[in-house]
């Protein structure tokens, strides 16, 4: 008999789902083993950094993008592109700051944190902290030294999800990249 | 009668439940004094079973008086009928009025006085027929004779008589009857009752037609009573004429007529009973056409349309008793059906419908309880008491019977009447009813298994037995649901039970249940709210100390009383006042979680026990006592805690304590297992109560295991929030039952000291050093050691092991030698040993060296004499010290394939070390077989020779072999025997014999011995002397011819070309004169024999012993050095 | 193939932190395996989940397992187990001949001794879904040649 | 329109129960634990009867005098029940599946949150609304 009749089963989806659905299996060990919400956050942002500074090869491999002229260009790279071929979603970037140094990414729906509720003892934690680390670490591949945080969350309440990017300095091609 | 009426308006009458059949009367039957009769009437009743026709039959007297027929009215202008249908209906036609009157009498055709009694006959049917005066009933005779008849119409006389005997009696021929009273009684009866059953039918057809046709003066408006009551009546006889499918429909005609009914105050109450009857009467149909569907169908609508229809409000209590009672007749239609064949299924089996009876007739219970106000006098006259005697109409009040006008009745009696109802309700049995009721439905439920269900129902029996205050089976019920509820982890639903436990057990003071509910209540499945669990814990404490707790709420005040008497007096009771309780299959209010905290101690550790407590309740609990008890119960008083004095030890709600105790295991235990078989702890005191609370093994409860799941697999954070670690510490702690006891573990050294691999037949020295790190004296220890057991079999009989002192280890030394005595070892004293093994096969072995000794600790300041032992193996590989070549030459080192008899040839033997450690040859020789020796004396030529690993000795002896007198043609050489040992071991270590047997040559003898003297080399332009022997072997003479080859190397002398003749065993000599002409290594002239007498022997064979070629020097001049430093 | 990449970062990152947690000994590496396949269980109950909300009840075990060759390691892994056998005595030997987690660990012997660590997550996954599927078992993974993998099945009646 | 909502766990037990405050809750969670029974016999039919017996609806358990109680069970053995006042005839049987859609969707998702415990009671303020949703809705 063949179920794959009465079985509908987009990979792609599952996939996203098995990745929210791992994220949240890590989060969940990390407030285990860390005493507190900070920690978990560090380690979350941590972990991300890891990610983006192998993440960017292949995100440069198979977006054939070269090098971006400002950090506009960037902010929309990443939000139109980077976030669409690894996390299905386009947030969008608003907020420029005068400088043009500061942009938020807004987010309408983040798929890590599709099936999440808070419990209550974890007022302070960040659960989706890893992408803030990923921006991060990948930028600084491409030798832009920037600050992420979140500023919104809705698993806290918000209306949207918040991510603030601001731009630190160029990083000298020489200096060795990272501190993993 | 009166009461049935009052009683019970809702019970169903029997004359509607029974079956109905054709009722025919039969008269003229004398059954008590005329045996005949006696035995016709027998043969009527006797055994009716489905074969037989439907029909009632009833002996009545000749002249009884059937009821009055009222004369039928012509027109129903101006009649208001007074109710549906007459209580005496139904009955009257079962069991009033026949269908047929059969009339029994005594002629025979040729009887004498046939006249006088054929006109006797007549009035006989006379007097019927006028008491039948204006009904359909047929009249029948049948004639009892006692010849047998003769084939009909063979009888003339007969035929003419039948024929007067009907005029007279004005009889059809179809209503008279013969009977011979012969021997086939029953046969004539069958064929008799069957022609009854045909008329009886007509006679309900008649009747059935005779109702319809009262149809055409009914009109609408004042007549719907009359609609009713008419499709009732035909379904009624289409009944008893045998017509279900026609009585079914004309019951659900009068089904729907009746619903059409304008409903009010005064009719309700007979509207509903009626529907009930057709109802009843329909679904009995249904089940009976096997068309159950049909049936519930019907049943479903049925209750749909009355169960809003309430009438008096003061009366609601009589509507559920109603709906209760449709609900339990219909259950056991259903049930009969099913006995008859029906097949139910889990969602549609009586069960339920029981069930529902049982749930109506709570209600009604409730609703008397509300309605009917206690302490009211019974008015009088009885209201209930229709003067008129019995009741004319069903379902009709009995002090306004007719009243079918809308216009209120007469209030006041309107009002005595309902208090009478009232009252009477009150000395109903409601809770026996609602019992009765749940046990039918739990029976079917178990039937059809829904178990689930079945504890539901037996949670409402428990409810109603305490209701009933019957405590002991409302507990008894209650308890065995409970573990249910327990299991499956309802705890709301368990709660909810063990609140009503608590209050039987309350009520009627029965301390321990008291104990055990208030535990769990207090436990932390119980949903309880706070201040009612602290509530609980109060009387729970005040049950400990021995006092009367506070009643439960929602108890009836009328039973407090009696219960604080009761507590009162088993207070006072003196003895008692200890009790046990196993909590483990429980959810109690104290946690208990045990574990022995290693899973197996050395001996000379303490061993070590912690008991966890944690308490859910509010308030903290204070215990006296905590117990565990052991497989082996001597270690028991080990393990109490008891409050000293008067402070208590006690848990804080939430907080987990934890009791820790140690003890120290006896010697014998040693590789024994030991094991908690329980915790006790003791709440109360020896001058209270004292209650202890019982866990086998080492605790938990009936929910710890699927906390602790649930635990495991729980994402919440340890150490983040106190309340909640300890929560989750608790839940994931593990019991530890039980402890291995092992031995001490053993504080000396032993090592071993050898130089593997060991080489096959050497004495092998393994040093064995024991060194004690004992503080105090390791006394009596023992050394076993050799071949570890349990290896290959056969190692045994090729390993030999001895002990230093022993002096030859030869094949009866043992392979293992078990339990030596090496006394003594003080702290830190060394022993040295050395094992010595011969291993007579190759490949590897394990030896085992096991130390064993004892010694006396202290433990926790016990003294305790520990056993040790230590165990070393070693696995030694095995190898052959050197290997043994051996190969024959001939004396011009050419290798030899067989030897020539007594020629001198070369025995070679080669020795090629494969130890990794040098060898030391102390001395070889050869024990020669036939051969002997061509050189005086044989000596060794690898006296004390060292051979270094892969170094091969080689020596050499020149042997010859005499002539044998046997002949054959191979002969033993001999032995080798090489004597030798390891270089590094010591002088005095014995020498180890090697024999090797030496290879067989193939022997030959030849015919001609040619050899040769010449000397070692020759020198260029110098004569070179070569003298030839040639010996003849043969017994024959012998001629020989000899040519000598010239050749470009030598020049020579002497006989080209001889022939000469030798005798046998001679020898004859030739001399040459070689004159070598060039230097280097130069072939000699060939030199060519041949014997004519045996051609056989070539010229090769004979030239084999003969040198080929020879060292030229060159000449001693200076020139010619240089030409040959040239050449 | 979209969001393969995050997930196989998100993996190795997963590996890395939970071994540098503690290079311990044997004890402390069996606690991290346990650790992993605990998380791999717990994220397979989520995922099986949601793969059966549109599926029909299933027939038995074997049904059972053929659901997890085909549709549950499609979604996971994009691909179907490559060889299902079983003893008809509760073991069932599921072969994977290109496993993804093991496709960026290049062959070779040296890894063949870290493979306990790429696999423990999977073992858990299958665990998990087959738990919620009302089926008990034990799961354990071994590898013959990279990239292939066999992963044993043991099913514990209750 | 429902009076009673309940999820009971593979081994029986109830992760939530929710029924209208108006009512004598006690009641309900006997007719939902009584329900049970019928749901083990449908699901234990599985295999064993032709026919499509492997959906995952249920339909009507048992019809009370005053209630229809409806089961579901997802392939987690994972048991709905949904109790419905019987006086309520406007109801479809398709309204009824689509409840059961919404709630096993909603439950889904409550196992997918990495801080639910599976097996533990449902604490989740989604749950809540969709059940509350089902409760008050007329249909």
């Amino acid at each position: 008999m063949s179920r794959q009749s009465n079985r509908t089963t987009d990979s792609k989806k599952m996939n996203s789902e098995l990745f929210t659905l791992t994220y949240g299996a890590l989060v969940t060990q990390l407030c285990k083993d860390y005493e507190n919400d900070e920690e978990v956050n560090k380690q979350l942002d941590k972990m991300g950094y890891n990610i983006g500074v192998r993440l960017i090869e292949d995100f440069l491999a198979r977006s054939n993008i070269g090098r971006c002229q400002d950090f506009r260009e960037t902010a929309d790279v990443i939000a139109k592109v980077a976030f669409k071929m690894y996390l299905g979603i386009t947030p969008s970037v608003t907020n420029w700051s005068p400088a043009g140094d500061e942009f938020s990414l807004i987010l309408e729906n983040n798929p890590l944190v599709d099936f999440v509720e808070l419990p209550d003892n974890h007022s302070t934690l960040i659960y989706s902290n890893l992408l803030c680390g990923v921006l991060r670490g990948a930028l600084e591949m491409v030798q832009m030294a920037v600050d992420v945080r979140f500023v919104q969350d809705t698993l806290r309440g918000d209306n949207v999800t918040e991510i603030r990017m601001k731009f630190i300095k160029r990083i000298e091609e020489n200096l060795p990249a990272g501190d993993e | 009668m009166q009461l049935r009426m009052a009683g019970s308006l809702s019970e169903l009458p029997p004359e509607l439940c029974c079956r109905p059949m054709a009722f025919v009367a039969l008269t003229g039957l004398d059954v008590l004094y005329n045996a005949v009769h006696r035995a016709i009437w027998d043969a009527f009743c006797a055994n009716r079973r489905a074969d037989r026709v439907p029909i009632s039959f009833k002996v009545l007297p000749g002249d009884h008086e059937y009821p009055k027929c009222r004369t039928k009215r012509t027109s129903y202008e101006w009649y208001i009928p007074k109710g549906i249908l007459k209580t005496g209906w139904m009955n009257k036609h079962l069991n009033l009025v026949p269908a047929l009157v059969v009339l029994f009498y005594e002629l025979d055709w040729d009887d004498p006085q046939w006249k006088e009694k054929q006109s006797e006959c007549a009035t006989k049917v006379e007097i019927v027929r006028t008491s039948l005066q204006g009904r359909n009933t047929k009249v029948a005779v049948v004639l009892i004779q006692k010849k047998t008849p003769l084939p009909p119409g063979e009888d003339l006389v007969a035929s003419e008589r039948a024929q007067a005997l009907c005029n007279a009696c004005e009889l059809s021929g179809k209503s008279l009857f013969v009977l011979p009273h012969t021997d086939h009684l029953v046969g004539y009866i069958i064929r008799l009752e069957n022609a009854f059953y045909e008329h009886a039918q007509t006679y309900y057809y008649t009747e059935i037609r005779r109702v319809k046709s009262h149809k055409e003066f009914l009109n609408k408006t004042t007549h719907q009573l009359l609609f009713v009551r008419h499709q009732f009546k035909t379904g009624f006889f289409s009944e008893l004429k045998q017509d279900s499918q026609n009585a079914l429909k004309y019951y659900k005609t009068a089904y729907s007529l009746i619903h059409e009914l304008r409903a009010h105050e005064t009719n309700i109450l007979e509207i509903k009973t009626i529907a009930g009857f057709i109802n009843y009467k329909i679904c009995r149909l249904c089940f009976q056409h096997n068309t159950p569907l049909d049936a519930i169908a019907q049943f479903r609508k049925h209750t749909d349309l009355c169960k809003k229809k309430i009438g008096n409000a003061e009366l609601a209590f009589e509507h559920t008793a109603w709906m209760s009672k449709q609900f339990q007749s219909f259950g056991e239609l259903f049930d009969e059906a099913i006995k008859l064949g029906l097949t139910a299924i889990q969602t549609q089996n009586p069960g339920f419908y029981y069930q529902q009876a049982a749930c109506y007739s709570q209600d009604r219970k409730h609703l008397a309880q509300q309605l009917c106000q206690p302490g009211m006098i019974y008015p009088s006259p009885d209201p209930l008491d229709p003067q008129t005697g019995g009741l004319d109409f069903y379902g009709q009040r009995p002090w306004r019977q007719g009243h079918q006008s809308i216009d209120p009745p007469n209030t006041e009696k309107e009002k005595t009447g309902i208090l009478a109802l009232q009252i009477k309700e009150r000395e109903v049995p409601h809770s026996e009813l609602i019992i009765a009721l749940l046990s039918n439905a739990v029976a079917q439920f178990k039937k059809y298994k829904c178990p689930r269900m079945k504890s539901h129902l037996m949670v409402q029996m428990g409810e109603e037995y305490y209701h009933a205050k019957d405590y002991t089976k409302a507990l008894k019920l209650l308890d065995y649901v409970m573990c249910d509820y327990r299991t499956e982890r309802w705890w709301g639903l368990l709660t909810a039970i063990l609140t009503t436990a608590l209050r039987c057990a309350y009520l009627m003071a029965s301390v321990k249940d008291y104990i055990i509910y208030c535990m769990e209540l207090l436990g932390r499945a119980s949903t309880l709210k706070e201040e009612q669990k602290s509530r609980i814990e109060k009387n729970l404490n005040k049950v400990i100390m021995n006092e009367v707790p506070d009643p439960e709420p929602q108890c009836d005040q009328s039973s407090l009383n009696a219960a604080r008497s009761l507590w009162s007096d088993c207070m006072a009771l003196a003895g008692l006042n200890e009790l046990t309780i196993e909590v483990q299959d429980y959810i109690p209010f104290i946690q208990c979680k045990a574990r022995f905290c290693s899973p197996s101690f050395h001996l000379d550790q303490p061993i070590q026990l912690q008991v966890f407590l944690r308490t859910n309740c509010p308030h903290s609990v204070s215990f006296n006592k905590l117990t565990v008890s052991l497989s082996n119960q001597e270690y028991n008083q080990w393990c109490v805690m008891e409050s000293s004095g008067q402070e208590t030890m006690n848990l804080l709600p939430g907080k987990t304590k934890c009791y820790n105790f140690t003890f120290v295991a006896k010697t014998e235990d040693v590789g024994k297992k030991i094991e908690m078989t329980g915790v006790e702890v003791m709440l109360g005191s020896d001058h209270s109560r004292c209650v202890y609370l019982g866990w086998r093994g080492a605790g938990g409860d009936a929910a710890s295991t699927h906390e602790a799941l649930q635990a495991s697999r729980s994402s919440r954070r340890c150490g983040r929030n106190v309340e909640m670690q300890q929560e989750l510490e608790w839940d994931s702690l593990t019991l530890q039952q039980s402890t291995m006891i092992i031995s001490r573990v053993p504080k000396i050294s032993v090592h071993l000291n050898h130089q593997p691999p060991a080489l096959n037949n050497e004495i092998y020295c393994i040093q064995l050093t024991v060194q004690s790190q004992e503080e105090g004296v390791a006394k009596d220890v023992k050394l076993t050691t050799g071949l570890k057991p349990g290896q290959d079999a056969n190692l045994g009989q090729t390993t030999h092991v001895i002990l230093d002192d022993a002096k030859v280890c030869d094949d009866t030394a043992p392979a293992l030698l078990p339990d030596i005595l090496l006394g003594d070892l003080k702290s830190g004293e060394k022993l040295e040993k050395c094992v010595y093994v011969r291993c007579v096969s190759t490949g590897p072995r394990v030896f085992l060296f096991h130390v064993a000794y004892s010694i006396e600790t202290t433990v926790e300041g016990r003294q305790i004499i520990c056993k040790c032992h230590k165990d070393e193996t070693v696995t030694v590989e095995t190898l052959v010290p050197f290997e043994v070549s051996v190969k024959f030459l001939s004396t011009k080192f050419e290798p030899l394939d067989q030897v020539a008899v007594d020629i001198p040839f070369l025995l070679m033997t080669d020795i090629l070390s494969s130890s990794p450690w040098p060898l030391l040859l102390v001395s070889s020789s050869l024990q020669l077989a036939t051969m002997v020796s061509n050189t005086p004396k044989l000596q060794s030529q690898l006296q004390e020779v060292v051979l270094q690993s892969d170094e091969c000795a080689s020596e050499c002896f020149c042997l010859r072999c005499p002539p044998l007198t046997n002949t054959n043609t191979t002969v033993a050489t001999g032995q080798y025997l090489i004597s030798w040992k390891r270089k590094s071991s010591s002088t005095d270590s014995p020498l180890i014999q090697t024999t090797v047997t030496l290879p067989h040559v193939i022997l030959e003898s030849v015919p001609l011995y040619i050899h040769a003297d010449l000397p070692s080399f020759g020198r260029v332009r110098e004569s070179l002397p070569v003298r030839y022997h040639i010996e003849n072997r043969t017994t024959l003479v012998q001629d020989v011819e000899m040519t000598v080859e010239p050749s470009d190397a030598f020049m020579f002398s002497g006989l080209k070309q001889v022939r000469l003749r030798i005798l046998p065993g001679s020898e004859q000599q030739m001399l040459y004169n070689y004159y070598p002409l060039m230097a280097g290594y130069q072939t000699l002239p060939q030199l060519n024999i041949s014997l004519p007498r045996c051609p056989t022997t070539s010229a090769h064979t004979l030239r084999r012993f003969l040198p080929q070629c020879i060292f030229v020097k060159p000449q001693g001049r200076r020139l010619d050095d240089a030409s040959i430093a040239a050449a | 193939m979209a969001d393969e990449a995050p997930f196989q970062l998100l993996h190795y990152e997963l590996l890395q932190y939970i071994y540098k947690a503690a290079d311990g000994g044997d004890a402390e590496q069996g606690r991290n395996v346990t650790k992993l396949e605990s998380m791999g269980f717990r994220v397979g109950q989520g995922l099986l989940e949601r793969l059966t909300k549109d599926t029909a009840r299933f027939k038995d075990e074997l049904d059972v397992m053929k659901f997890i060759c085909k549709d549950f390691w499609t979604c996971v892994f994009k691909k179907q187990i490559d060889n299902l056998r079983t003893n008809h005595q509760g073991i069932y030997v599921l072969q994977d001949n290109a496993f993804r987690l093991l496709a960026q660990l290049s062959a070779g012997k040296q890894y063949l001794e870290l493979s306990p660590k790429y696999l423990a997550f999977t073992c858990g996954l299958v665990r998990g879904a087959l738990c919620g599927l009302g089926v008990k078992s034990i799961v354990t993974a071994e590898v013959s040649v990279m990239p292939a993998c066999k992963f044993q099945v043991m099913i514990q009646k209750m | 329109m429902a009076v009673c909502i309940a999820v009971i766990a593979k081994e029986n037990y109830p992760l939530y129960i929710r029924s209208v405050p108006t009512q004598n809750e006690l009641k309900f969670h006997y007719t939902v634990h009584t329900s049970l029974d019928v749901v083990e016999e449908k699901i234990s039919a599985v295999g064993k009867s032709l026919g499509d017996q492997r959906e995952l609806y249920l339909g009507l358990l048992y019809p009370t005098e005053d209630y229809k109680v409806y089961g579901y069970v997802t392939n987690s053995k994972v048991k709905f029940v949904i109790v419905v006042d019987s006086s309520n005839t406007s109801l479809r049987d398709n309204e009824i599946r689509s409840m059961f859609r919404k709630l096993h969707n909603s439950f889904t998702d409550v196992m997918c949150n990495p801080f639910h415990n599976p097996g533990d009671p449902i604490q989740s303020k989604a749950f809540d609304g969709i059940v509350s949703g089902m409760m008050t809705q007329t249909g």
